[in-house]
């Protein structure tokens, strides 16, 4: 019973003392902590944006012509749109869609992706890593934008559409990373081992090989964060994705850029918060790759 | 080497058909009848009805398929609904005026991405390298329709010496047509004032469109020269004798152009991706704008054949990245890749 | 005597993160001209770093808190540009330790061994002299058909042969000073016994000094002179070839000859107790105290010297105070 | 800097694709290059009659139902041959057969076109066509030589080929005040003065006119300020215009044009298929809002018809907000109570931007009385294609209406009767036989008066269906030059004179006027 | 000695390995036709440079290749077959333990994970006594409990070995592969390795096949010798035997090339046989004997004859021209 304790406590320790040696690493380079900093805020924001935004309201079925167009004041921060809409609600209501676009594609993209990838590198040689990387060439010749575009074009233009788009377009990629990895770390000879040892193709894939392609997806993952709500800001300038008066960064802009420069604060400040969004993505990515690097 | 390139190109010619499949039955799920749309509501039915024959709406998905196949192996794209003209013309068209702004721009991006990373892993940690490290960060985060914008407005408000739209200026006359490219069908006509003109006109899409992947590439190519830095062969060169300049700029710099270059075809196959939103701004009348206001349209052969396109040149750039990496990196085999 | 390169009291620290790693602690070194000395110890212990200072190419984290490093008299770290070059260039070379990773994997040999050969400084160099005296530099390290290697690149050798093109680069020009790390490692008992003949023979033959870094003690026994034995950033013993194995001094030497292996049978010894210090906290004293079974208080709080023990060997070790 | 000849030119940008073959065009920019390419026989004027043109007079026989026009001598095509009355007979039966573009205005009602002699040509009508005479200034007439020794076989017209189709993409057949110099697909078109033209030349007329597919509003506006563009197109946001402005050197002309904004509301389609709801839609509209704000200088509509056309019927009240009346009539419809499950569909055009206020203000006001709109963005090409079914075209959708010749009935015609169903122009699905009676009748009434009269009733029969909600009668906007060119529709609005023209002839380059020095004078 | 029981029996064993180059496809002979048995209880070292195919013996041994030709007997058995057909049981039978400690443990996995997959595939131990069963794995490799979560790059190279050693343990074989296990590491931690295995080879009753190519260690560890050479045996004999007197002109040229620290094992090695040549690739080796190109007493018909294995002494095997 002692005994029993003393372990659970150490399991304890233990825990403790990974997530302090993680939290050490990430912490090194103080960008990613700055990137992990806006990533939490904005997620807050997003989450909670109905407390958070000054005018709520304004990011639904709202027009007030009277107020369109008014620079930046401590009515409105950042000032109102041609439709005379707060723009400082609507970038936090904005920010939803992005978190949407961009953890929606991942969620979906990433296993997919890596279980293609997994599979196919490891039956290296079969007909089956032919007839999967195959297919996987034949999405990756596209550029993702002109794919999802294409697929967008075809479908009723809505959020997750867009996302739909997005993912059809996305998912080779994470296939072909893993593939890559896959195939070496067949030959590595720890899998080598676990197979003498008698271990189930399971094992080896997803218990073997999948653990140690975790970093580098992990990384990507972040990275994309970005570039999926990037990508998702370019379908929104051209129109496609979330419609109105749901805001979207991308239509922000787009919108915006037709008065600019007299009134910059109409576009400019979600092409920052675009910046801001996707290099904090970029700034976590990097602390997570320093995180999960594995040199001490 | 030859028989890799075969192999190359004949995996590229399965992928490319796989990308026709998808292609063109994406396509085909466009709802609106297409024949109709050609012509217009009030065309009469009659009309209508041949242009459908002629366009094999009338028969099974598969034989249309095959025919469309046929086609495109033949040359023969159909033709827009947008232009009313074969899509083969119109590609013709576009095409050159895109890929004009796409090769400038990937040099830009290259030649622009590995100068900056270049300096920046010289000069580490000073401040110049903070500078250039928070340039690519803004590069990478801002997507090209953002450059795009910010540079309308500064050369056409603040700094009129760029041209801000189109591809020639008002009164310039485009030069015979040889490659379609303006730039060198000028200078193949041996006007240099065109030529000049023509290439004022590419400088800002060109350089709005690379930033991204300029970031990106100066991002990777300063940390791969990082890496190298500490591999031992720099420390043997430099043990030799080699003078430090020498190693940094051929020794460490070869291997160092790997992974930007391995990089690369994604990048610039994704510029093709992003002109649209560039001659959008630039009021470019490129293959890209074309590419999109037919997906916008819904303009099928157009939509097919644009994509088919970018697919061959896709699979185009990525044989010719993977000979270049494969000169750069003697060890690997093209037929490893 | 005439030194050629001589270490005194040197400590090298590399900067990582959560403080110094202390690798050098106060090396003292000496090598006379054309002697020809080994310097042992196991993995870690700072001889690559002890080498790499006295061609001034230590990675950028590297600090040097104290001490010198004179080649041929002058202060290496005091150089000025020029001179590094010169020495570098003229005054010593070095034969990395790992074949494959010493050579640029994408430039060809041939590129490789024209650089080497048009930065030493030899005048009037044209393109068909270099490509001569890279032909020459190969043919003296003896592989066949050297006009096919020059057009190769380093992963289409086999590893003696890449051994033999670094020691070719390191001798294609004229320098006073070799030093060969480990550069047998990688390689066959044949084959490693053919490119150790080989060194002997061209250091023989020009009359160079040659420092060969090995961890094999058999290896140092039949190539060198004089045999440093360090640890742990120390060098703790220093002497005469046959004396040395005849009549090791040091704890760590005696116990590091034991765990060899013998031709002549016998079983091995159990090994040495305990890891090498972390560079990050080494101990204070005698940093092979913790693993000595000697080891008394003093040993604890104090750095022993070298200890003269007379006939050029020398110990570091209290136990011969 | 010396003024060069190329800089007496008028650049005027518009909504691409521009389709400059008669057969083919119809949309505003396709009429300003068709109005400037080619002569019609009659031309019109801002009252709504017309004059003589190609056809110096004319007489009308047997009741209405033969028109016989005599041919101008002497008018040569760009190419040099002589403009004759073939050439008119072919251009009518090209237009015919082709069917797309303007010829719906005579497919109904044009039996035959024969040429009498040389300069004598004679239409005869199948039935009585009231505004014949105006609808003729649709009507362009090619060089019947010219195009046929272009016709590519193989097409979709038979013996005819392609009926010169292919080539009259870039190139012109025409005899107008232009002559086509380049086109340059999605990209512009490029005209060179006409120096045979049969009209004359002012001094001053621009030797060179080009039409430049962007709309781009940072693009318009820098090319502006650079002065390297005459004339904007009219789909700027107010607040470009307003910035335009201020740029020294150019005004914004702001002119009735006899289009109207309308919110077409798909009859068919739950829940608009409900009378009692599309008038609780309309009452909840705050117009003032609408014209004050988003498009100043429009007026309210009053019925179908601009008021601007003849043959409005000025009788007809407009819509106000007034959410009491909305609400009763939501009462009465059978979707009160379900309005949850009905979502109103609205889609606007993507090519005019300034719809977007319109459709988020018709969204903020429809939610007021929990009604509930999904407001798409859609290219016009998107709408075109969703126009062709019911069941695609949605509740909603905002579209501005151009008459093609100046009478109440061409907007009737095209918008409300059943005919014109599954075109863009009437995404109302309609189908109402009374109605279509209605316009036939009025249409078929060679008295104008009587017609008028006939107009008048069916604008209100359809006033009373509420098919589509008027926004208003559109004040179009354009910048331009005023301070180096002459604009004659700018000079009018200055005036406020009344009265519009077509679609396509406020931008007769042939009476407009540029003066390079003045405007080198201000770069 | 021959008492003792066989459990391995290598016959004729060949594995041939395709190449491409360019158009062509060349065979590169790994193994080519080797004989060999390994009895109870016995440690055979397999000795030879590199490249002679010692580990793709074991490889095929141990069923990580599938074999060209030959057979494999274990213990009565034919089990000259890929690992993916070998029944689970004969895989607890037999283990390898790899050159390389860094790449033979999952970097992501804890020591406790790694010594906790044998024992589940196998079905050996569960719930509480899985742990326990580790921990004592853990200490016959004497390494203390303390190691159990931690991960292989945070332990020395030494001890990943002694890991990788419970790991082959944990099944209970009765046979051990071991493919160089000290060959990267330092004579100090090398000496705890062997000693440990040594004491665990007694203990377990255990036969090693044990490949390296320091002879020195050889002398210290095995009861048989067997010398290869280009995929082909050259020599093969008991320890004692072998390093008195060796035979073949292959196994003198590398015992006298071994560096040795004592004047009594210089006198052990044979005259000094200079070293020359390079071993020729295996894609392209020589007709006749494939030393010919390094033998200091090469004869003319070297060039034509490939020797066959011959007795020269008790359990002392030959394959030279020079003896037959
Ligand atoms: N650039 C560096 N940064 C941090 N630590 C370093 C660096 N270079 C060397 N070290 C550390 O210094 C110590 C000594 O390294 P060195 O390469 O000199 O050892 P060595 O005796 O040559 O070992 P080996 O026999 O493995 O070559 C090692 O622990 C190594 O980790
Ligand atoms: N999978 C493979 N494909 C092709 N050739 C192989 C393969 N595995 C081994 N070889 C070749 O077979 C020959 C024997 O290799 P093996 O690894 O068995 O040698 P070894 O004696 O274990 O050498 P070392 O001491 O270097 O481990 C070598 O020439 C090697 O290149
Ligand atoms: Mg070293
Ligand atoms: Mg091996």
């Amino acid at each position: 019973m002692i005994a029993q304790k003393a372990s659970d406590n150490s399991a304890v320790n233990r825990y403790l003392e990974n997530f302090k040696k993680a939290w050490y690493k990430f912490s090194r380079n103080k960008m990613s902590v700055v990137g992990l900093v806006i990533v939490v805020l904005i997620i807050l924001s997003a989450v909670f944006a109905h407390f958070v935004a000054p005018y709520p309201h304004h990011a639904g079925a709202f027009v007030n012509y009277a107020e369109a167009n008014l620079a930046p004041s401590w009515d409105h921060l950042l000032g109102t749109d041609v439709f005379g809409r707060d723009i400082l609600s609507r970038i936090i209501y904005a920010f939803r869609g992005a978190l949407t676009m961009g953890i929606g594609v991942l969620v979906v993209v990433v296993p997919i992706g890596t279980i293609i990838g997994l599979i196919a590198g490891y039956m290296k040689g079969t007909l089956i890593e032919t007839v999967l990387m195959r297919i996987t060439d034949v999405f990756l010749a596209l550029p993702p934008l002109i794919l999802a575009l294409a697929v967008c074009a075809v479908m009723r233009p809505t959020l997750f559409n867009s996302m739909m788009a997005v993912c059809i377009s996305w998912w080779p990629w994470y296939a072909r990373l893993v593939y890559g990895m896959a195939t070496s770390l067949r030959n590595e000879v720890y899998v080598r081992a676990a197979e003498l040892i008698g271990a189930s193709r399971f094992h080896i894939i997803f218990r073997e090989i999948l653990p140690n392609c975790l970093a580098p997806i992990f990384t990507k993952m972040m990275l994309d964060m970005g570039w999926v709500i990037l990508t998702g800001a370019s379908l929104s300038f051209v129109g496609l994705g979330e419609q109105p008066p749901t805001p979207a960064l991308g239509t922000m802009v787009s919108d915006g850029a037709k008065y600019l420069p007299d009134y910059w604060w109409i576009s400019i400040f979600p092409a920052i918060a675009i910046m801001i969004i996707v290099l904090a993505f970029n700034l976590l990515g990097d602390g997570v790759k320093d995180m999960l690097s594995t040199e001490e | 080497m030859g028989i890799n390139l075969l192999k190359r190109i004949g995996l590229s010619i399965f992928v490319l058909f796989g990308l026709s499949i998808l292609i063109f039955f994406i396509s085909r799920v466009v709802p609106g009848d297409p024949a109709r749309l050609a012509l217009g509501p009030r065309a009469p039915e009659w009309a209508v009805e041949n242009l459908r024959q002629e366009m094999h709406l009338d028969k099974p998905l598969y034989v249309q398929y095959a025919l469309w196949l046929n086609g495109f192996v033949h040359g023969d794209l159909g033709k827009s609904l947008v232009t009313r003209r074969p899509v083969t013309t119109d590609i013709k068209e576009f095409l050159p005026a895109t890929l004009e702004i796409v090769i400038l721009s990937a040099i830009v991006l290259l030649v622009g991405g590995v100068f900056l990373g270049i300096i920046s892993a010289k000069f580490t940690n000073t401040w110049l390298d903070g500078l250039i490290r928070i340039i690519s960060y803004l590069g990478i985060v801002s997507p090209a329709f953002v450059w795009a914008i910010i540079f309308v407005l500064i050369f056409g408000y603040a700094l009129p010496i760029f041209p801000t739209m189109e591809r020639l200026s008002p009164g310039v006359t485009a030069p015979p047509t040889v490659t379609g490219m303006y730039t060198v069908d000028s200078l193949l006509a041996g006007d240099m004032s065109t030529f000049v003109d023509a290439f004022k006109h590419l400088v800002l899409p060109a350089i709005a469109l690379a930033m991204g992947g300029m970031a990106q590439a100066a991002r990777i190519t300063r940390s791969s020269m990082l890496d190298n830095m500490g591999k031992d062969y720099i420390a043997a060169e430099k043990a030799y004798g080699i003078p430090e300049g020498l190693v940094f700029v051929k020794y460490l710099l070869k291997p160092s152009l790997i992974p930007t270059v391995s990089v690369a075809s994604l990048d610039i196959a994704a510029l093709f991706g992003n002109a649209f939103l560039v001659e959008l701004i630039f009021n470019y009348p490129g293959f890209s704008r074309y590419g999109i206001t037919a997906m916008l349209n819904k303009d099928l052969n157009a939509i097919a054949g644009v994509i088919m396109i970018l697919g061959i040149i896709f699979v185009t750039i990525n044989i010719i990245i993977d000979f270049i990496v494969a000169y750069l990196d003697p060890r690997i085999g093209l037929a490893g890749r | 005597m005439d030194d050629l390169v001589k270490i005194q009291d040197l400590y090298v620290w590399f900067k990582v993160y959560g403080g110094y790693m202390k690798v050098l602690n106060g090396v003292n070194f000496s090598l006379g001209k054309g002697e020809k000395v080994s310097i042992v110890g196991e993995t870690g212990c700072g001889k690559t770093t002890t080498m790499k200072t006295i061609l001034w190419i230590l990675s950028s984290q590297a600090y040097i808190p104290k001490g010198e490093v004179l080649f041929e008299g002058k202060d290496v770290l005091k150089m000025k540009e020029s001179e590094i070059k010169r020495l570098r260039g003229r005054g010593a070379a070095m034969i990395f330790q790992d074949p494959m990773a010493s050579l640029n994997p994408v430039f060809t040999i041939g590129d490789q061994l024209a650089a080497v050969i048009s930065n030493s400084g030899i005048r009037d160099l044209d393109k068909e002299k270099i490509r001569q005296l890279s032909i020459n530099a190969l043919k003296e390290v003896k592989l066949p058909d050297p006009d096919r290697i020059l057009g190769s690149y380093p992963f289409q050798m086999s590893g003696g042969m890449r051994q033999r093109i670094c020691i070719a680069m390191a001798l294609a020009t004229e320098r006073a000073l070799i030093i060969a790390d480990e550069p047998t490692t990688n390689l066959d008992v044949t084959i490693q016994d053919q490119i150790l003949a080989l060194l002997r023979e061209m250091v023989a033959k020009r009359g160079n000094s040659l420092i060969l870094i090995t961890h094999s003690m058999g290896i140092a026994r039949e190539n060198a002179d004089r045999i440093y034995v360090m640890y742990a950033g120390n060098m703790v013993e220093v002497s005469d070839n046959e004396e040395l194995f005849s009549n090791p001094l040091h704890p760590y030497t005696e116990m590091l000859l034991s765990c060899v292996p013998k031709l002549s049978g016998g079983g091995i010894a159990e090994g040495i107790p305990g890891r090498i210090p972390d560079y990050l906290n080494p101990p204070p004293g005698c940093r092979f105290e913790p693993r000595c079974p000697y080891a008394f208080k003093r040993c604890r709080e104090e750095k022993p010297d070298f200890f003269d023990m007379g006939n050029g060997h020398k110990v570091a070790c209290f136990k011969y105070d | 800097k010396e003024v060069k000849p190329e800089d007496s030119i008028i650049r005027i940008t518009e909504d691409w694709p521009v389709f400059i073959d008669p057969g083919v065009g119809s949309k505003f920019s396709d009429s300003i290059a068709l109005v400037n390419t080619y002569d019609t026989l009659v031309f019109p004027k801002p009252d709504g009659t017309v004059v003589p043109h190609l056809a110096t007079k004319w007489d009308i026989l047997d009741n209405g139902l033969t028109y016989r026009f005599y041919l101008r001598e002497g008018v040569k095509f760009h190419n040099g041959d002589e403009l004759t009355a073939e050439d008119v007979e072919f251009s009518m039966k090209r237009l015919l057969d082709i069917g797309e573009g303007f010829a719906y205005l005579f497919t109904r009602n044009v039996a035959e076109v024969k040429a009498v002699d040389k300069y004598t040509v004679e239409f005869k009508l199948s039935q009585p066509f009231g505004p014949f005479l105006q609808s003729l200034v649709r009507l362009y007439i090619l060089n019947k030589d010219e195009v046929l020794a272009h016709i590519q076989k193989n097409g979709q017209y038979g013996e005819m080929g392609d009926y010169g189709k292919n080539w009259l993409l870039t190139n012109d057949a025409g005899s107008g005040p232009y002559k086509v110099k380049e086109v340059k697909m999605e990209e512009y078109v490029l005209w060179e003065k006409f120096d045979d033209y049969w009209g004359g030349w002012d001094a001053d007329a621009p030797k060179y006119f080009k039409l430049s597919g962007s709309v781009e509003p940072i693009t318009v506006r820098t090319a502006v300020g650079r002065r390297e563009l005459e004339i904007t197109d009219e789909l700027q946001p107010l607040e470009n215009y307003n910035m335009m402005d201020k740029i020294e050197g150019v005004d914004v002309a702001t002119f009735l044009n006899g289009h109207n904004l309308n919110m077409m509301l798909n009859t068919k389609k739950a829940p608009t298929d409900d009378v009692h709801f599309r008038r609780a839609l309309a009452y909840c509209i705050d117009y003032d809002a609408i014209i004050t704000s988003i498009y100043p200088g429009s007026s309210l509509s009053k019925g179908p018809v601009p008021a601007v056309l003849p043959g409005h019927d000025p009788t007809i009240p407009s819509f106000k907000r007034d959410l009491e009346k909305a609400k009763e009539e939501l009462k009465k419809s059978k979707y009160y109570g379900k309005l949850d499950q009905y979502p109103v569909s609205l889609s606007w055009c993507a090519e005019a931007p300034e719809e977007e206020k319109l459709a988020l203000l018709i969204q903020a006001n429809a939610a007021e009385l929990g009604i509930k709109i999904e407001i798409t963005k859609k290219p016009f090409g998107s709408m075109m294609a969703d126009a062709q079914k019911m069941e695609t075209t949605p509740n909603a959708s905002l579209v501005f209406v151009a008459p093609h010749y100046n009478e109440a009935g061409s907007m009737l015609m095209s918008r409300y009767h059943s005919s014109s169903c599954g075109t863009w122009e009437q995404m109302e699905w309609l189908q109402d036989e009374n109605i279509d009676r209605l316009i036939e009748d009025a249409l078929a009434t060679v008295d104008i008066n009587e017609r008028f009269e006939k107009y008048a009733k069916a604008q209100k029969a359809i006033f009373d269906l509420c098919p589509t909600i008027w926004l208003f009668d559109q004040a179009e906007k354009r910048a331009y030059q005023s301070a180096y060119i002459y604009w004659p529709t700018a000079e009018r609005a200055l005036k406020k004179e009344t009265g519009c023209l077509p679609m396509g002839y406020d931008q007769y380059v042939h009476d407009m006027k540029v003066y390079p020095e003045k405007r080198l004078a201000l770069l | 000695m021959s008492e003792s029981r066989v459990i391995l029996e290598v016959k004729g064993l060949k594995k041939y390995f395709p190449v491409h180059r360019g158009d062509k496809t060349l065979f590169v002979k790994a193994i080519d036709g080797i004989d060999f048995e390994v009895r109870e209880g016995e440690t055979v070292g397999l000795v030879g440079e590199s490249g002679s195919g010692k580990s793709t013996t074991a490889y095929c041994v141990i069923g990580m290749y599938s074999v060209t030709d030959g057979t494999i007997v274990f213990k009565g058995k034919d089990i000259s077959c890929a690992s993916a057909q070998r029944p689970l049981e004969l895989k607890r039978d037999m283990q390898i333990v790899f050159q390389d400690p860094g790449t033979s443990l999952n970097p992501q996995h804890t020591i406790y994970k790694i010594l906790e997959l044998p024992l589940k595939v196998h079905g050996l131990a569960k719930g509480h006594e899985l742990h326990d069963r580790i921990v004592q794995l853990l200490e016959s490799v004497e390494l203390p409990e303390s190691y159990l979560y931690k991960y292989p790059r945070m332990i020395g190279g030494g001890e990943r070995q002694m890991v990788a050693i419970a790991r082959a343990l944990a099944t209970n074989p009765s046979f051990m592969i071991l493919d160089e296990p000290t060959s990267s590491l330092d004579v100090s931690v090398q000496a705890k390795i062997i000693n440990m295995l040594l004491r665990l080879q007694k203990e377990y009753n255990l036969s090693y096949l044990f490949i390296t190519h320091d002879l020195s260690l050889m002398r210290n560890v095995a009861t048989r010798v067997v010398i290869m050479y280009l995929g082909k045996i050259a020599e093969m004999a008991p320890t004692e035997i072998f390093f008195r007197s060796p035979q073949h002109p292959y196994t003198q040229m590398l015992l006298s090339s071994i560096p040795v620290v004592t004047q009594q094992e210089e006198d052990l090695k044979p005259k000094k046989i200079k070293s020359q040549g390079e071993i020729p690739s295996p894609v392209n080796v020589p007709p006749g004997c494939s030393f010919n190109t390094r033998c200091p007493f090469v004869k003319p018909e070297c060039y034509e004859r490939d020797p066959v294995m011959v007795q020269v002494g008790p359990d002392h095997f030959v394959r030279c021209n020079l003896f037959t």
